[in-house]
């Protein structure tokens, strides 16, 4: 896990690990976006989900999007995210359509688990290529994000700029440690 | 088994819970890596192409069942598309400017294989191939799935015929005043209708590299009672049209000449007046020997690509009109049916750029019940097709 | 004048002349081009226009829009149009935008001026190139229309397809004879 | 003059028609040519970039004062554009990618001659130009706009030197950790913000081949009140930032190294919180020496690109807010003002996607008066740019 870690903040130029890892942002694609005939969607991330009281969390691991509904905006994962949510356009909540390329690059987020009150780094990674996607959800929020001078926290860029492929497709949101 | 299971399960959780009931935290949302959905879920599919004149345009996938959303192949603008009898590969044939609205023109075939969403092939064609809105016979196969048989207008009309196997063009076939390509189901040929109301066929040779184009079969009349290019095959293999006026038009392409089976009109004898209008316009069902068609009340000269008003049920064995369907929704352009006894019908309507899914029940006792099943939204999707 | 048609009608495969001057059609690029963010519209043909009783129009040439609403897709011209109107799009009724070139082939209708009760050959000429159009006024009328197999008459085609420039951009309405 | 004209004419055609009135039927419409309009109307004009990911982007200009829309220019994907002093040419960065949606990368620059909408240069850059929402200072020129400036992302910060006369790319410039180029107004250079907090200047040679980065300045906390990169030019042709926590920071370029100049909080002693929001969100008026600032309330950690539920007038040399605009749209994320007494305000608002136009009286006894003069749709039309 440290690995991918690593991956994200080698290439953060003149960022300290430290900066990343506090918050998290989403790109300023929204209008560009949105207006490809899209609903709009989250505007602030408010906690919606109770503590998690069901037993049987304690005893296995959540599989992911069982902590909320990730075809909400307001899913507490899409603390920081600016895209089409990969859950509806054929991929699902870590995983990208097939047919596309995840990014090898991302920004992160710093989002507040709402069932265990603990901040999580968030990886939103693009994914790039594929064929578009039918009505997709639009996510636009920006909890902790900064211009591209934080470049790590910035969310209105093409995360697909380190790959061959760079046509955006959607977005994913991936639990990659705590913050 | 199941049921039980989970029954068992929270018993045994509640039984061990009460000493766990302590002030300690849950463990951790566990850590995740980033990953690619290896391949589409299984089961039949719903394919729509959503056509781009200034940018991508793709071809879109959906459970044919629940309308779930699969995912898409991206492709050029003005795009075409077919998907193989076995559904497992999609083709596309589209244009890409170098500048997108200006610059050099670049003509391609492409194949995706459809469970990973994947292209698998390209070839350059000729940049000749028609520019026009979506239509399901301007990009085609032959029987055996060996050749693409491609629709091109400079305006003049030819046909490029693309080797899939060998990835290569092997013949441009002047069609003048020819349009639309129906492939023979057996055989290396394909029929075409022609402005002077023929329909005439052409022979390929088994490399795909010379075509034979036979003797023109007088059809219909252009002038009088044009017929709509959309075509299905019917119960005896025949192509079946419709004509602006609401005739149906069997013709047989068994031979080598294309032969006029059988005409009548279903839109007669009616107290309003009715024609048919859309673009894939009719649906046929091989279980009941039925053609759905999409028409529209008070048609006038130029109405021929309005939405439906009513969708039809067309008897072909008895040459008669079976019902009218009488759908909520108007604006229907394009059909598509399934071929069992209990036919499920899919639709595109323009009003609301939706599709609509409806269970048919042709043997009810009192005329055939349509229920809808469901609906999503499609900007801007239209030809249908269906794969199990 | 009479070169002009000539022009037209010289690529006419399959078809007359006389068929052409018949009718005329629009191309069904209607579902397609009207979802890129625009309304809908004219569906018949409707007279709007009262015979023509400024007696000034007795004395002098009509300028192109002073015989009706060269915006409204009714515009007795348009009676075959399929496409965004230049007019709407920076050109005029029979000029295309600055930067776009006209198609070097067309296809043509069978218009009557309600104004002097005359029927027309329009020829719809795409114009190719250019950059787009903000919210233009897309018209789809159908008189006469046929498929391709008559295609001069065929309105749901690219008729940039002989120019070196490809990409629609808008169509143009022009008067060039009478039918 | 003209109207009395109109009457002398319809008197002389009242006299004249009598005899006219028999039954001949008028001439026949005269028959016309197909052609080009070789120019756009002249006088000043209004741009917006409208961007899109899948598509080409499109440069559209409007007439600035009755809002007509004269045309516009194509682009690629993900463009950013900006438009030389003298309002004659435009120029863009994009992406072309082979297959729309996949393939190679291609990223070019292009100028373009706006009167006639025609492009006139094309320079293929390094393919590492951010692909970024639509940002005024991602794409700039230097000061005697021969060369164009290119921020460039791999993610690794960097910028391009693109010679416009030569047509060809001098150098690409590592700029790690800053972000946006703010050209200075004289001489050969230009200023960044870094993540550090401080802004750099970077100095070019004559040839635009080489680059000296100077010393960096602190000017702010990136962690507790972050600068929005958009910037204006203040009266002392200084740049004025504005921060999230709504602040105003004049930075000065005169110098080899940036100097803050000055900051104050222009949010305060409300009763309600409020901050700034949206992209281009500041525009300055050079005669009355005021900043008008798009703001909403409510603000929150993430809010800061939300659209205007205010527009502030800020007095930068009295260092204070003067008028709260509140027009009925809210959703205002990019302005641009005229320069004179009474200026007129322009502002793209992202809740309906039109322009709208405000005539601005500052001088007014009461206070500013605004009254909307125009509106019009520009479906994802964004950054604006006004030229006389």
């Amino acid at each position: 896990m440290s690995d991918m870690i690593d991956r994200f903040l080698s290439w953060m130029d003149g960022a300290s690990e430290k900066a990343v890892r506090r918050t998290a942002m989403a790109v300023g694609r929204r209008n560009v976006l949105a207006t490809l005939g899209t609903a709009m969607m989250g505007t602030a991330l408010a906690p919606m989900l109770p503590f998690d009281r069901t037993f049987g969390k304690a005893f296995a691991q959540t599989p992911a999007g069982e902590d909320g509904d990730v075809t909400q905006c307001d899913y507490w994962r899409y603390c920081a995210l600016d895209g089409y949510l990969c859950s509806e356009c054929g991929g699902t909540l870590t995983e990208c359509t097939p047919g596309s390329v995840a990014s090898t690059v991302a920004w992160v987020g710093t989002c507040r688990n709402p069932n265990d009150d603990r901040d999580y780094l968030v990886s939103y990674n693009d994914c790039c290529g594929g064929g578009g996607c039918v009505n997709p959800t639009f996510c636009f929020t920006s909890q902790g994000e900064r211009p591209g001078y934080r470049m790590g926290l910035y969310n209105d860029i093409n995360w697909c700029m380190a790959n061959e492929t760079k046509g955006y497709h959607c977005t994913v949101a991936v639990v990659v440690g705590l913050a | 088994m199941k049921k039980l299971l989970a029954i068992l399960l929270s018993t045994t959780c509640a039984l061990s819970v009460a000493p766990a009931l302590s002030q300690e935290p849950p463990p951790p949302v566990p850590f995740e890596t980033v990953g690619v959905k290896e391949a589409i879920d299984p089961g039949p599919n719903l394919f729509l192409l959503q056509q781009s004149w200034d940018g991508a345009s793709t071809l879109q996938v959906f459970d044919a069942v629940d309308l779930t959303y699969k995912g898409g192949m991206g492709t050029g603008m003005m795009a075409q598309s077919v998907v193989s009898a076995d559904g497992l590969t999609a083709y596309t044939m589209s244009t890409y400017l170098s500048r997108l609205t200006y610059g050099d023109t670049l003509m391609v075939l492409q194949a995706f294989d459809i469970a990973t969403l994947t292209p698998t092939l390209e070839v350059v064609l000729p940049p000749k191939i028609a520019m026009v809105g979506p239509y399901e016979h301007l990009l085609q196969l032959s029987a055996d799935e060996r050749f693409a048989l491609v629709m091109n207008a400079t305006p003049a009309a030819s046909v490029t015929i693309v080797d899939l196997v060998a990835g290569e063009v092997t013949a441009e076939i002047p069609t003048p005043g020819c349009w639309e390509i129906y492939p023979a189901t057996t055989g290396l040929k394909w029929t075409m209708l022609c402005g002077d109301g023929t329909a005439r066929t052409f022979v390929m040779n088994d490399a795909g590299t010379e075509v034979v184009s036979q003797e023109a079969t007088p059809v219909f009349d252009a002038d009088t009672d044009p017929l709509f290019v959309h075509a299905e095959r019917g119960a005896g293999d025949e192509l079946i049209f419709v004509s602006y006026g609401g005739s149906v038009y069997s013709i047989s392409d068994a031979g080598t000449a294309p032969e006029l089976l059988s005409t009548f009109s279903f839109a007669d004898d009616l107290e309003l007046p009715y024609a048919p209008g859309g673009y894939q316009l009719t649906a046929y069902n091989e279980a009941n020997d039925v053609l759905f068609v999409t028409v529209h009340a008070d048609p006038y000269d130029g109405s021929h690509k309005d939405g439906s008003t009513e969708i039809w049920v067309v008897d072909l064995a008895n040459e008669a009109l079976l019902y009218r369907l009488q759908p909520e929704e108007h604006g229907f352009i394009s059909l598509e049916v399934t071929d069992g006894d209990r036919p499920v019908l899919y639709g595109f309507t323009e009003h609301s750029y939706t599709v609509h899914v409806f269970d048919i029940d042709l043997t009810a006792p009192f005329g055939i019940i349509m229920t809808e099943t469901g609906v999503v939204d499609v900007p801007g999707g239209q030809v249908l097709a269906v794969r199990e």
